[in-house]
């Protein structure tokens, strides 16, 4: 009954963090520890939907087929009977969107909860949990969404959300440029989604995921391949940025400027992984355009491989956790394009454990060490902050993907569906982002958590409300990949795009992602653990000094970002802006003073002398005579647009 | 029988001069009475013209539908001759109400008031002109009155100088208009419009004929300043004092546009295409002139004349197409300019009676002096700019719909130049409304000032709101033009 | 003999008119002006009488109209007389280039 | 009869601003309280009137005065009437009307006078979008121009130009572009008079006798009227009056302008040009398609380059016009459709930042954006308004200006292609200046010398709370506006494609 309850009202879902947000907004702002109540509990009881909801559909095999849909009219235009533009908003239950929902309400809840520690005494506490309260909502509003358009609703609320959130410490300047930044990011590539959007519309006259699905698989009878072509890739540009693929990612990083909570929720569980989320929505779009498909992959991949290499130099324990977070959204995105929808949500699934576990752990780090976050001028916090640093390990190891943890099935999964596809040079640059995963994750771990102790830090274990989180989410970082297991794979099962389409276990595989894990963590440990001077590091780093300058610098690709907006943007907003004030409105004021100065020069003509007078008069009348004379009537028709 | 030996057998009906010889004897008695009184009670001359005015008026209305013609035609009664008197004498009537503190600082009060009472007189002969000798006894009869109001204030040599050149320039116009109607009448034997209007359709096109037309307009495009005849408007309206400005802008104007309207729609439609693009053109050039001269000029009455040489312009938009529409129109206009103007010059008259300067930068922070005086300012000007909801807008409208079929760029001229006028009255709302006073005691407006300019504004309102009821009464008096 | 038609009066009249017309633009003596603005409309005044005896010898009417004229004309004079001496006593001149108060 | 509800709409304003007449300039608190009972009279009549329309039935409704002859020769009644293109514009006058007299709550400077003016100046806005007559359209039209100047020379400020210069350049741009409109007006009266054989200058008859005119009259006539609409709606390159024009004014008038005058433009472009010169509109919408969109992209550079928070709006302004152009240059249901609602989506988004920047300079005597910056600790719920107002401006959905604009798009994007791509690239643009202006002024360190600024309250909320709730309700519930303009367009656009069909006979 209950599950019947939930399956119906699923809009519950997003809809009681909402009224949560509204509530702290208008009602319970001055009373702090309500409003951070109001939040949890709201995204609590939503978690508890969410989970009656897809316990519903995962025990009924018919939704994978066909999705629960319940929609009602949002707006349209024309004849009521026949709109010309009709939009519907409403709910669509199938396994991707109930697994979704419950990954996001799940991660959330416990997110919000950490929050209370992590917030505790800061400026605009209340303020704080209403915006994550409207995260969260606009996020799973844009899980259920069944329509197109609703999606890019809640897509923009959850950007405007990362705005307001990143942007938290408003007296920061750089809060304030990062925010905006993720926005305006966010926003070139919603103008490409957006006519992705529009496209699509126009050629299928809806905007609906199911009909859309329909219409779509048989293409050819609403447009041509090549325009469903630029609609797949129009539509894939709004991921590129909202999941921080290569060259949009930039914004991520930056993103690390609001609180260490807001960075958890935007990397593990919601924002990022929209754009994933987004492109496994449009699969059938995907798939009818094989070359898109190949974009994705591509991408996908690239970035993974991208960001790793960047993650190697940095030295802010939250950079660190970003690169990390673009690469494996480049996993994720890596496996959509090689067209498998299980691997890819598999991945996203325990991604969200272990990169919000580690995002947790990082902002209890921080909040002990006063918000110094230089990981090597950390070390040896184990000894002080034993759960967070052993909770951390286990993301680590999980995300390093050493078996049995979560992150190891997963990945697994990818690089065996790559394999499988015959991708074999992107299946090489997702093995190497392996192993560079481990190194960089383990040579934070190591430098952070291990080693000497700082003695200008005094670190201590932070309160119940953090660690909770963090101990349950590690119990998922552990966890969470055994749903899918080569050998039984619940998203095999029930989250597919066409078949099912599990490749059987590839030990060869898993062996080698084994071994790279190792390999990486090895590698880790003996430069900056081992080595207590971090002499090799140090040669490493001397060594090849410009690609270590090339990485550190992210590969300049945000000062590129920022000579393009300073020097053009700017540059040719001035341009426009001189001639407008001085062409346009030139002409305009031209033509005022033109009209002043001939009144100025016929007034000469009034000289005040009587006789000028008599002389004007029959000036004129010698005029009126030459005029009578030549305009004739022959001459005296319309000289001007008269039509009789 | 004995009694029929001594009557007087006229050929006409003298009660159709009703009006005019009601007109006449009330100057007369002005006149005498100025004599009579003692100084001190001539004060009341302003009253008693005044209210003769409104009698006379009100005869007038009562005369409404009457249609006669005297003499052959010599003299003609009809709707539209009665609703011009009409209209004088509104101008006369609001111009003595609102002007009389103004007169009674002249002086002389009763030559001041009888010579306006003939000023009008002459105005509605003009109206009611069936043939030249008419005509032109009601132009000299008005022209020559204005003269010496013109001139009233003998001993300001602003007034003397405007006296002077009016009354060179408008004999030396006279004598250039009268050799153009000789013309006509030698070429076609007759002096009575109707008759040359016939005459003229049946004959060929002749070089003097052209000749005489050319100096017809010249001389009747100087009364009505119609560039480049206009060249006496701003120095006179200048000159003289203030309330015969009003007048001479409103009675003078409206009266030649009478005639003018007689003498070229009765008088000369068989060569109306002859005429119709010089007048279009004329009134093209009299649009720009008037208002591009305006914009530098800084005194408020010297502004009011390069207006009114503009207004001009717009009315002269609708003798174009000498259609009953365009008649229509310029009679509408006409009426509404009367309310318009009068109340621009009233708040002139009655500002420089507190001031003692004409000069717009001394209208400084007007508005919060005397909101009445700004606002009706205001209100005036804007009239004139044809901006809605006021009459001039409706008036405007009327003019160019006569024209809009054949001369579609004189409609594109006219309205961008009213626009282009707003500039200059806006400036003057820009003075009134934004600066501060100098001296900012407030100025109360005297009860008979107050009650012209509310009446004008509130005319000026009603007419632009709902100009229906005007609208039917003008169709009316428009349509019997065409009837003699 | 050389007889006397309408079109000799006509030209005479013209060539008065003009003549009154060169006296107006030239004459700088207000009353000398006023003077010449009289010559023009008598020019009127003889078109008047000649197209009344050639064109309608039956009515007077450009007789009659004539005497209209220079009625009014008298008037016109007296009045410009009586300004004439307003403004002398004013500006002491009676020269029209000095009454330029009035410009622009 | 019925209670004639649009004429009160009408006479509340007018009403109050007579009484106000006759209250001693002294008493301040009374003048205002005034001014606001006379708007809330409208508001909630025109609220009534909005939720009372039966949409089923839709065309013209709360009709008055049709069967009253008001020139008998000129065929003008005195036609008051809605439909479901007025019917938003006229709430929107009302919404922005009342919040605009809130937000001039802080004038101490000849109170009077100033309300006076603004009620005569909203009666006149409310008045163009409620007659269903051509002449009294035209009437209520330019009866808006001559209050606002006034106003404006002696509320505003004077920044990089004059306010005179400021209010000069507004109006004689109006005026002008009105005299052209009137040209055509005139012209087009005379030919519907000699087609229908009697004159009628109601919206409907005028339309059906214009419809039938022939191509080339109709081409002329509707340039006429693109160029005098065009300039109101500050179509490019006739824009150039609105950022001087709005820096000048003073808040309310910025509010009123931006908002709701300007929307006069796009307004009289689809009820009469449009719909009365379907083939004018036909040949003449390509050209509008290309100027709407220079126009998009040209304001917004333009108002990149701004520092003057009243600057980027006005730019912003004419950025967002040129969507309405565009969308009604598609000339199809959609478009039109968008075109309405984008305008109200504006008008309330356009008056909350002017009246919150009006809020900002007031207190701190500066629209300088390098002068500001952390204002949201100081000020929070004018920081709120004012990012409300930003977010609104990028067209972030869940606010009301994103349905509007995406439904512009659908339709320019099908019928223009490549053309509307570049205005909808647009959003980007926008996207960075907006939250370039409204991160710099409210974000940031905030500055010691504002520390002592109070944040609005008690009447200054007004604004905010009222457009405010119509920004987000719009937004999330967009076809409580769509329906009803959707219930005006579809008729409206009917006919034009049965004209256009017919083509013209004469």
């Amino acid at each position: 009954m209950y599950v019947e309850f939930a399956l119906q009202h699923a809009w519950l879902v997003p809809l009681l963090p909402a009224l949560a947000f509204v509530a702290i907004v208008f009602l319970t702002r001055p009373w702090q520890m309500l409003s951070a109540i109001l939040a949890v509990g709201s995204m609590a009881s939503s978690c508890v939907i969410a989970t009656l909801a897809a316990y519903g559909i995962f025990t009924n095999h018919e939704y994978v087929e066909k999705p629960l849909v319940y929609a009602t009219r949002w707006f349209s235009l024309g004849m009521p009977a026949m709109p010309d533009l009709q939009i519907n908003v409403g709910v669509q239950l199938d396994p991707v969107s109930a697994m979704m929902m419950v990954m996001v309400s799940f991660i959330s809840t416990f997110i919000f909860l950490y929050s209370i520690g992590y917030m505790n005494g800061e400026d605009g506490f209340s303020v704080f949990f209403s915006y994550l309260s409207l995260f969260g909502a606009s996020m799973l509003l844009l899980v259920i969404s069944s329509n197109l358009l609703q999606m890019f609703v809640a897509w923009e609320l959850v950007g405007l959300c990362s705005y307001l959130l990143i942007g938290f410490y408003t007296h920061k300047i750089s809060a304030r440029e990062a925010a905006k930044k993720a926005f305006v990011t966010c926003r070139i590539a919603d103008f490409g989604l957006l006519l992705g959007i529009l496209s699509l519309q126009i050629v299928f006259g809806t905007l609906n995921l199911t009909e859309l699905g329909e219409k779509i698989a048989h293409f050819e009878d609403y447009t041509t391949f090549g325009i469903l072509t630029m609609i797949a890739v129009l539509v894939f540009m709004g991921p590129i940025a909202k999941s921080g693929q290569f060259p949009l990612h930039v914004w991520l990083p930056d993103a690390m400027e609001g609180p260490t909570p807001v960075s958890a929720l935007i990397h593990a569980a919601t924002m990022v992984v929209a754009g994933v989320y987004l492109v496994g929505r449009t699969m059938f779009l995907f798939h009818e355009v094989p070359s898109a498909m190949e974009l994705v992959a591509v991408t996908g991949a690239f970035t993974a491989l991208f960001a790793a290499t960047i993650a190697i130099t940095q030295r802010e324990i939250k950079k660190i956790l970003a690169y990390s977070t673009v690469s494996q959204l480049g996993y994720m995105m890596l496996a959509l394009g090689v067209g498998s929808l299980t691997a890819s949500m598999f991945h996203m699934w325990t991604h969200a454990f272990f990169k919000a576990l580690m995002f947790l752990g990082a902002g209890s780090v921080l909040v002990a060490l006063h918000h110094k976050a230089d990981v090597w001028e950390m070390g040896g916090l184990v000894k002080k902050m034993p759960i967070t640093a052993w909770t951390f390990v286990i993301g680590g190891l999980a995300i390093a993907g050493i078996p049995p943890f979560a992150g190891f099935w997963s990945k697994d999964e990818i690089l065996v569906a790559t394999l499988a596809e015959g991708h074999y040079v992107l299946f090489a640059m997702a093995a190497f982002t392996a192993f560079l995963t481990a190194f960089y994750m383990w040579r934070m771990i190591f430098l952070a958590f291990f080693g000497k102790e700082n003695p200008a830090n005094h670190p201590k274990e932070s309160p119940w409300t953090m660690t909770v989180p963090l101990l349950v989410l590690a119990v998922g970082a552990i966890g969470a990949g055994w749903l899918g297991t080569p050998w039984h794979n619940v998203w095999a099962e029930w989250i597919y795009f066409g078949s099912p389409h599990h490749a059987a276990a590839n030990y060869g595989a898993m062996m080698l992602s084994v071994v790279l894990a190792v390999a990486g963590i090895g590698l880790a440990y003996t430069m900056y653990l081992k080595d207590t001077e971090k002499v090799k590091a140090k040669a490493m780093a001397e060594k090849y000094s410009t690609a270590y300058r090339v990485l550190v610098n992210k590969y300049y690709i945000d000062e590129l970002y920022l000579w393009f907006n300073h020097a053009l943007v700017d540059g040719a907003a001035k341009i426009f802006y001189l001639f407008d004030i001085y062409i346009v409105d030139g002409i305009v004021n031209g033509i005022g003073a033109s009209a002043k100065v001939t009144g100025e020069g016929l007034r000469v003509f009034q000289t005040g002398r009587l006789q000028n007078y008599v002389l004007i008069f029959f000036i004129g009348v010698l005029i009126v005579a030459v005029l009578m004379a030549f305009v004739g009537p022959s001459n005296a028709v319309p000289v001007m647009g008269g039509v009789k | 029988m004995p009694a029929d030996m001594f009557a007087l057998t006229l050929p006409f009906d003298p009660s159709a001069l009703t009006l005019e010889m009601l007109m006449a004897g009330l100057a007369m008695l002005v006149l005498i009475l100025g004599i009579i009184v003692p100084k001190g009670a001539r004060h009341g001359l302003g009253w008693v013209s005044l209210l003769g005015i409104l009698g006379i008026m009100a005869v007038a209305v009562s005369l409404w539908g009457e249609k006669r013609e005297l003499l052959n035609g010599m003299y003609l009664l009809d709707n539209y001759a009665l609703f011009w008197k009409i209209t004088f004498m509104t101008a006369a009537a609001l111009v003595i109400l609102g002007c009389m503190r103004f007169v009674d600082n002249m002086g002389n009060q009763a030559e001041y008031y009888s010579l306006t009472l003939f000023a009008t007189l002459g105005m509605m002969v003009m109206a009611s002109a069936g043939d030249f000798i008419t005509f032109y006894l009601g132009l000299e009869l008005m022209t020559l009155s204005f003269v010496i109001l013109v001139c009233f204030r003998k001993t300001d040599a602003k007034s003397v100088e405007a006296g002077i050149k009016y009354l060179l320039l408008a004999g030396m116009s006279s004598a250039v208009l009268l050799y153009g109607l000789t013309l006509i009448y030698g070429l076609t034997g007759s002096i009575t419009i109707l008759e040359i209007g016939r005459i003229i359709a049946m004959q060929p096109l002749s070089p003097a004929l052209v000749l005489a037309v050319v100096l017809v307009i010249a001389g009747l495009g100087f009364k009505v300043s119609a560039v480049p005849f206009h060249m006496w408007s701003p120095d006179v309206y200048e000159g003289a004092p203030t309330p015969v400005t009003a007048y001479l802008a409103v009675g003078s104007k409206a009266a030649s546009f009478a005639i003018i309207l007689r003498l070229f729609v009765s008088g000369l439609p068989g060569i109306w295409e002859n005429w119709a693009m010089v007048m279009a053109i004329l009134a093209a050039v009299t649009i720009i002139v008037g208002n591009l001269v305006a914009i530098p000029q800084t005194n408020i009455k010297r502004m009011l004349a390069y207006s009114s040489i503009a207004q001009a312009g717009y009315i002269l938009v609708g003798l174009v197409t000498a259609t009953e529409a365009g008649i229509k129109g310029v009679m509408f206009y006409c009426f509404l300019y009367v309310f318009a103007t009068m109340a621009a010059f009233v708040v002139a008259t009655y500002y420089y009676n507190v001031s003692g300067s004409d000069e717009l930068r001394d209208y400084a922070g007007l508005a919060q002096r005397s909101p009445l005086l700004a606002a009706v300012m205001l209100v005036a000007l804007l009239s004139m700019a044809g901006i809605p909801p006021l009459a001039g807008f409706a008036g405007k409208f009327y003019l160019f719909s006569s024209i809009v079929g054949d001369f579609l760029w004189l409609v594109f001229v006219g309205l961008i130049m009213s626009m282009v006028s707003v500039y200059y009255y806006l400036r003057v709302a820009l003075v009134m409304y934004r600066d501060d006073p100098v001296d900012a005691t407030p100025i109360s407006v005297s009860s008979p000032v107050a009650v012209t300019l509310v009446f004008a504004t509130i005319a000026t309102l009603v007419i632009g709101i709902c100009p229906g009821p005007l609208s039917e009464v003008v169709n009316g008096a428009a349509h019997t033009f065409f009837l003699h | 003999m050389l007889t006397i038609s309408l079109t000799h009066y006509v030209v005479l009249s013209a060539l008065l008119f003009s003549i009154g017309l060169f006296g107006v633009l030239t004459k700088r003596n207000a009353v000398a002006v006023l003077i010449c603005i009289e010559i023009m409309l008598n020019a009127v005044n003889i078109n008047l009488v000649a197209f009344s005896k050639y064109i309608t010898p039956i009515d007077f009417t450009g007789q009659i109209f004539s005497l209209f004229v220079i009625t009014v004309a008298a008037a016109e004079v007296g009045i410009g007389l009586a300004i004439i001496i307003a403004i002398y006593r004013n500006k002491l001149s009676v020269n029209l280039d000095d009454f330029d108060w009035l410009k622009w | 009869m019925d209670f004639p509800v649009l004429l009160t709409i009408l006479l509340a304003p007018l009403v109050a601003s007579l009484v106000i007449m006759f209250i001693p300039k002294e008493e301040n608190i009374l003048i205002k309280s005034i001014a606001a009972a006379g708007m809330f009279v409208s508001l909630a009549l025109s609220l009534y009137a909005y939720f009372a329309y039966n949409q089923d039935i839709g065309g013209l409704q709360f009709v008055f005065g049709h069967e009253m002859p008001w020139i008998k020769d000129l065929g003008v009644t005195f036609f008051l009437a809605v439909d479901g293109i007025s019917l938003p514009m006229l709430l929107l006058t009302n919404l922005i009307g009342f919040s605009a007299i809130f937000a001039s709550w802080n004038i101490n400077n000849r109170p009077k006078e100033f309300f006076i003016l603004l009620l005569m100046l909203i009666a006149g806005v409310m008045g163009t979008f409620i007659a269903h007559d051509l002449f009294i359209f035209l009437l209520f039209y330019e009866v808006v121009v001559i209050p606002i100047y006034i106003l404006v020379i002696i509320w505003g400020s004077s920044k990089r130009v004059t306010k005179e210069y400021a209010g000069m350049k507004l109006t004689m741009y109006l005026l002008i572009g009105s005299g052209f409109l009137l040209v055509g007006v005139i012209a087009l009266f005379i030919k519907t008079t000699a087609i229908a054989g009697h004159p009628d200058m109601s919206f409907t008859g005028m339309a059906m006798a214009a419809q039938q005119l022939g191509r080339f009259d109709q081409i002329w006539l509707f340039a006429l009227m693109l160029f005098g609409f065009g300039s109101l709606i500050s179509m490019w390159p006739f824009h150039s009056w609105s950022p001087d024009g709005y820096a000048g004014a003073p808040t309310a008038v910025s509010m009123i302008h931006a908002g709701v005058l300007k929307k006069i433009g796009g307004y009289g472009l689809i009820k009469i040009a449009v719909y009365m010169l379907p083939l004018g509109a036909s040949f003449f919408a390509p050209y509008m398609a290309v100027l709407g969109v220079i126009g998009v992209a040209y304001a917004a550079m333009g108002a990149m380059a701004q520092k003057d928070l009243k600057y980027v709006v006005g730019y912003s302004s004419v950025s967002h016009m040129g969507y309405v152009i565009l969308a009604v240059a598609c000339m199809n249901v959609i478009g039109i459709n968008g075109a309405v609602a984008n305008m109200f989506a504006h008008g309330v988004m356009a008056a909350l930042f002017f009246s919150m920047i009006g809020f900002i300079y007031e207190k701190t005597h500066t629209r300088w954006i390098p002068d500001m910056g952390g204002l949201a600790r100081q000020t929070p719920r004018l920081a709120v308004g004012f990012m409300l107002a930003a977010l609104a401006s990028l067209g972030l959905p869940g606010l009301v200006s994103f349905i509007p604009e995406f439904t512009i798009f659908v339709a320019s994007f099908e019928v223009y292609g490549g053309v509307a791509v570049i205005g909808i690239a647009g959003i980007i643009i926008t996207a960075l200046y907006v939250l370039r202006a409204g991160a710099n002024t409210l974000f940031g360190p905030p500055r010691p010398e504002y520390d002592h600024l109070e944040d609005i309250k008690g009447p200054e909320m007004v604004p905010l709370v009222v457009l405010g709730t119509v920004l987000v309700v719009g937004g999330c519930l967009p076809s409580l506006l769509f329906d009803m303009i959707n219930s005006g367009v579809v008729p409206l656009h009917a006919a034009i494609s049965d004209a256009l069909q017919l083509g013209g006979k004469f």
